[in-house]
């Protein structure tokens, strides 16, 4: 996958920074806005997204590999299933140990933040490296030419 | 008559429209992206009455799912639809499925005299109506109840305690009742949830693995 | 009562880790064998530690908003089927997955089905539940296809197809119960129905949506096309847990519940449940009988012997109605539990067994297989005792568990029915002496003279179950009687209990008994003076009523040598076990 | 029958639709496509459980507080219920995990048959 035009390029420069942080934004502010780790997860995966589409696989190799979401998506689960243990130090199973704070401010709801920030990380990793995996194993099944020539390029 | 009303359902017919078109049209294109059009649609709808959170979700998880599917599709030659034809019994399915269609609308065209347990109508869910606070203590235990009058649906019950911080119901203290609600009162769910969509990726990384099977005398992959 | 959710769960979001860890070696294996080790003790100590329903209020929200953990006998018993049938299992798969890739995955995907499966059956919650089915079965739609060949892609997509349109169905269902009674909680939902008198009509359609989505997820007859295809295309550890338990958890639990507790055992939803399970049972044999493939023949009996359940528990459902006495009720319902319980260990066992001779031969066509018992004894002792058990020959589990059904179902005046049992029943054996003759006897066939005995794992896997078919066959012999009455009495009382007593007049459910307070660590053991002593109270009533039906039908049930150890004495010592009184 | 049953009849309609796509359509995007319409459809259909009538000519409010906890117990009765959304958000979710699954099931079977159309594939037929 060689990426896409050049102007498809020079817009995603300019937006996918923007689309990761409104992502982000997203994620933090769950608890006060509309939205949260899920929908910020999906925002932050289609940014991720974005870029691969635009920029080709390899843009992304070494940084951002099928390994790294994987593990990525683990630790963002045992984050949220973590939260969910702390419970256990305020008696029951998922309780919110933190004091729930000022309503309205971005320090308050307890745990919810903190949820909302590994669910975040774990569905953005996730939905990307389920991507990278279609888009992986589209490589490998496309034409026997290709599939030389990419095995000529890895090596 | 209200305004909102009207322009659900127009929301909903164009809804319904899209989905039909998506479902008979032949070219798998035109269904990828009418079939965008109804999540679009729903999100509209979600964005109509009052559920922005939902909204804003089901627009970037319709967006993803256009992504992948429209490069699927386009990627993917596929000759042959136009020339198949069905195997099943067209007429029968539908038969099928008017019979249910038929008997659900009876039940629902038919509300408003079966009591306290009828089917509300749209804009008037239960909980709207005050009723004995008994309804709200836990299953054979009514003396539990606070005396008083309580929403009628736990809905209404998250409403009416989401934010007070009395001993009897402390709130979860954010402001976002339905991240209150997602992530405090029913985390268990949403910790379900995150399961669900941990085991779909996992399980998307098992079909999509190059080679399911390691060679194995007397277990030679077909094809 | 979490934990047993939280360690699987745990684990499957860990094993990635773990098995980059290990370096992907076969090691990564013994960390899912301890959590899943870990589970079964866990639950065998729930199943031990007390008597009463148990509630945990998740997150210490009390009723109303909170979700609820519940623990009567019924989840107890399901919790132990699954950790047994699930260590069983992963025990085998140590040897056998090492013919597929990446078995890091494969023990995510395993551990997080575990995680779901105990997590519907230990809900109090109608989302909830939903789910941790979503969780259960989309684990088991990759692990159909964990092969990916055609076949087993074909299968898995099917699966999936009419997977997801049940959970819709269950949606659907769902949105109706929260619209009519403004609850999500099981016990809570059945109270607001009682007190209301009838259920209503739109609580009908709730409830057929409902029975359409279970009975998609539990392959009844009409709704069975996805199961013969999913079932052998599995890897066969998967295909004993998909048969031995998931189609129980996601299925048949989710009905009885639905039926007993929710609707409270109405005599309509109970006619629809034994007409499934009769039309199960005589399709499914029937289909059976026919197979040459041998995964496929055991997929179809998983229909046929489902329906037994499910026509056990609708007839219990009736006869309550019909004001029969607690005690053949009672029976019904016992039988069904006790088969269910069976025909998870002999039918798993049946599906690692067909897994071992896969495994050795290349094979599971009927027609090239032959002599097994010959090349194989160990896996092909298993493999008779495991059939016997099925087919119902008297010293083996299944015999006893289809005895009390038929005997519930002649004690309570359903003559017809208890024939197509018996009819069901001969055609199994028939079908079975079909894979006796084939897989068994006979000269050994190009495909088996190669073969040898399936390594040590394997090999311990299927006698462990082996032995539990003769074990459970115990508890309906008078010795094991304190065993029976702590584990399946319980069980069955879980599921009439709330109906019967809410039918008199006085309404307390099985789930909520036990008021938690929140925020306490102790919580699973405080109780509320009030809530104790109203339990007492119950308990009482019940063994004052059913002691007297016991004395009356002793005689009649006499008759028969098995039934009088397993009808009145079942009760007897299951309200010993609950007064805390040493059954003798 | 009143004219405020009629969303549900309509959401009833697109289940249908959805279920007719998955049962009589031969061609996996069109199933795939038919659970998209199902997920809508049942989506919608929980919404509506939990719509409240806005007063009388205003917007329905969301169960969002903007202007502090001072305004919590006029959102207690006009909010819309939070319970369904918060159930939508969780079955939306699952839709789009369902969907991720079905997809990867759809491209693998592609790259086997080399073509999207069941009646060429052997055991979906029915």
């Amino acid at each position: 996958m060689q990426g896409m035009s050049l102007i498809v390029k020079n817009i995603t420069r300019l937006v996918a920074g923007f689309i990761i942080l409104f992502g982000a934004y997203i994620v933090l502010y769950g608890h006060v806005t509309p939205g949260g780790g899920f929908t910020g997860g999906v925002i932050l995966a289609s940014g991720l997204v974005l870029v691969v589409l635009a920029f080709g696989k390899g843009f992304t190799r070494n940084v951002l590999t099928h390994e790294t979401a994987k593990v990525a998506d683990s630790m963002g689960a045992m984050l949220f299933l973590l939260v969910a243990v702390l419970g256990f130090a305020g008696g029951v199973f998922f309780t919110n140990v933190l004091s729930p704070g000022t309503v309205g401010h971005f320090v308050s709801a307890g745990t919810i933040p903190i949820a909302n920030v590994g669910i975040g990380v774990k569905v953005s990793a996730g939905l990307f490296g389920a991507f990278l995996a279609l888009a992986a194993f589209r490589r490998s099944t496309a034409s026997a030419q290709e599939r030389a020539d990419a095995l000529q390029s890895d090596i | 008559m209200d305004p909102i009303l009207w322009i659900l359902l127009a929301l909903l017919g164009f809804m319904l429209i899209a989905s039909l078109i998506a479902i008979e049209t032949q070219d798998l294109l035109s269904t990828v992206i009418c079939a965008g059009a109804v999540g679009f649609g729903t999100s509209l709808v979600f964005l109509l009455i009052g559920a922005p959170d939902l909204a804003i979700t089901q627009v970037v998880f319709e967006i993803l799912v256009l992504v992948v599917l429209v490069r699927e599709v386009i990627t993917r030659r596929d000759e042959t639809y136009a020339t198949s034809r069905t195997t099943l019994p067209v007429g029968v399915v539908l038969l099928a499925l008017g019979v249910m269609a038929a008997v659900v609308f009876t039940v629902l065209a038919g509300n408003g005299t079966d009591g306290d347990l009828r089917l509300r109508p749209f804009g008037q869910p239960r909980m709207t109506r005050q009723v004995d606070a008994a309804f709200l203590a836990p299953a054979g235990r009514p003396e539990a109840a606070p005396p008083g009058t309580e929403p009628g649906s736990v809905g209404g019950a998250y409403l009416k305690h989401g934010l007070t911080s009395d001993e009897a119901s402390r709130g979860s203290g954010a402001a976002n009742y339905v991240m209150g609600v997602l992530l405090d009162y029913r985390a268990y769910d949403t910790l379900g949830e995150a399961t669900v969509i941990f085991v779909a990726i996992i399980g998307a990384y098992a079909v999509l693995r190059k080679v399911g099977r390691s060679r194995h005398a007397g277990n030679e992959p077909d094809r | 009562m979490p934990l047993l959710v939280v360690i699987p769960l745990a684990g499957g979001f860990l094993m990635p880790l773990v098995d980059r860890l290990t370096g992907r070696r076969r090691s990564a294996a013994a960390f899912p064998i301890l959590l899943t080790a870990a589970v079964l003790v866990l639950s065998v100590w729930l199943l031990l530690a007390a008597d009463e329903p148990l509630t945990y209020w998740v997150g210490g929200w009390d009723f109303p908003i909170g979700i609820s953990m519940v623990a009567d006998g019924l989840s107890r018993l399901m919790v132990v089927v699954v950790a047994t049938v699930s260590l069983m299992a992963l025990v085998f798969s140590i040897d056998y997955m090492a013919r597929f890739t990446s078995p890091g995955l494969y023990y995510t995907l395993f551990l997080l089905m575990v995680a779901g499966m105990n997590g519907v059956v230990l809900s109090g919650d109608l989302f909830n539940m939903y789910v941790f089915i979503e969780v259960a079965c989309i684990a088991s739609y990759a692990l159909v296809a964990f092969g990916t060949e055609s076949d087993e892609l074909e299968a898995s997509f099917k699966y999936l197809v009419l997977g997801t349109v049940a959970s819709t169905f269950l949606l659907v269902g769902i949105a109706l119960v929260y619209n009519v009674t403004g609850h999500l909680n099981w016990a809570k939902v059945g109270e607001v129905i009682q007190s209301a008198g009838e259920p209503t009509l739109p609580l009908y359609v709730a409830a057929a949506f409902f029975l359409m989505g279970f009975g998609l997820k539990a392959a009844m007859v009409p709704f069975h096309a996805w199961l013969p295809d999913a079932h052998p295309s599995a890897p066969a550890p998967i295909s004993a847990m998909l048969s031995g338990v998931l189609i129980k958890a996601a299925g048949v639990y989710t009905l009885a519940r639905l039926v007993f507790s929710v609707f409270d055992g109405d005599p309509a939803l109970g006619w629809i449940l034994v007409t499934l399970g009769v039309l199960s049972m005589v399709v499914g044999v029937l289909m059976a009988v026919g197979q040459w493939d041998f995964k496929r023949l055991l997929a179809y009996h998983s229909i046929s012997q489902m329906g037994y359940v499910m026509l056990a528990f609708g007839a219990a459902a009736v006869m309550q109605a019909r004001d029969l006495s607690p005690t053949v009720v009672g029976l019904a319902v016992f039988g069904g539990l006790f088969h269910l319980a069976n025909h998870a260990v002999f039918k798993s066992l049946l599906f690692l067994c067909s897994g071992s001779v896969e495994y050795a031969t290349g094979t599971r066509q009927l027609k090239e297989l032959g002599g097994i018992g010959g090349r194989m004894p160990v896996t092909g002792a298993c493999l008779r005792v495991a059939a016997l058990s099925i087919s119902g020959v008297p010293p083996l589990n299944g015999f006893w568990s289809k005895l009390i059904i038929v005997l519930a179902l002649v004690l309570g005046g359903f003559y017809v029915l208890a024939a197509v049992t018996v009819f069901v029943s001969f055609m199994t054996l028939l079908s079975f002496a079909k894979v006796q003759r084939y897989v068994l006897g006979g000269e050994p066939s190009e495909h088996v003279a190669a073969a040898r005995e399936v390594p040590a794992a394997m090999c311990l896997a299927s006698v462990l179950l082996a032995v539990l078919c003769f074990a459970s066959s115990l508890m309906a012999v008078e010795t094991m009687r304190t065993v029976r009455g702590r584990v399946l009495t319980p069980a069955s009382e879980a599921v009439t209990a709330g109906a019967a007593a809410g039918r008199q007049g006085r309404l307390i459910t099985v789930e909520r008994e036990r008021p938690a307070t929140p925020r306490q660590p102790e919580d699973v053991d405080a109780t509320a003076p009030g809530g104790r002593d109203s339990h007492r109270e119950r308990r009482k009533h019940l063994a004052a009523g059913l002691g007297r039906r016991v004395r009356t039908s002793d005689t009649e049930t006499r008759r028969a040598p098995a039934n009088g150890t397993v009808g009145p004495e079942t009760h007897r010592a299951g309200l010993a076990a609950v007064h805390g009184e040493e059954a003798p | 029958m009143t004219l405020a049953m009629v969303p549900f009849m309509l959401t009833f309609l697109l289940l249908v639709a959805g279920l007719y796509a998955i049962v009589a359509k031969r061609n996996l995007i069109k199933v795939i496509v038919g659970i998209l319409v199902l997920n809508c459809g049942a989506n919608v259909m929980l919404v509506l459980t939990g719509y409240r009538d806005p007063p009388a000519g205003e917007a329905p409010v969301a169960p969002i507080l903007t202007g502090g906890a001072a305004q919590a117990d006029e959102l207690a009765r006009t909010a819309v219920d939070p319970l369904p959304q918060a159930l939508i958000l969780t079955s939306i979710v699952i839709g789009l995990s369902v969907t991720a699954l079905v997809v990867s099931l759809g491209v693998r079977l592609y790259e086997k048959y080399g073509t999207f159309d069941t009646n060429r594939m052997r055991n979906l037929k029915g």
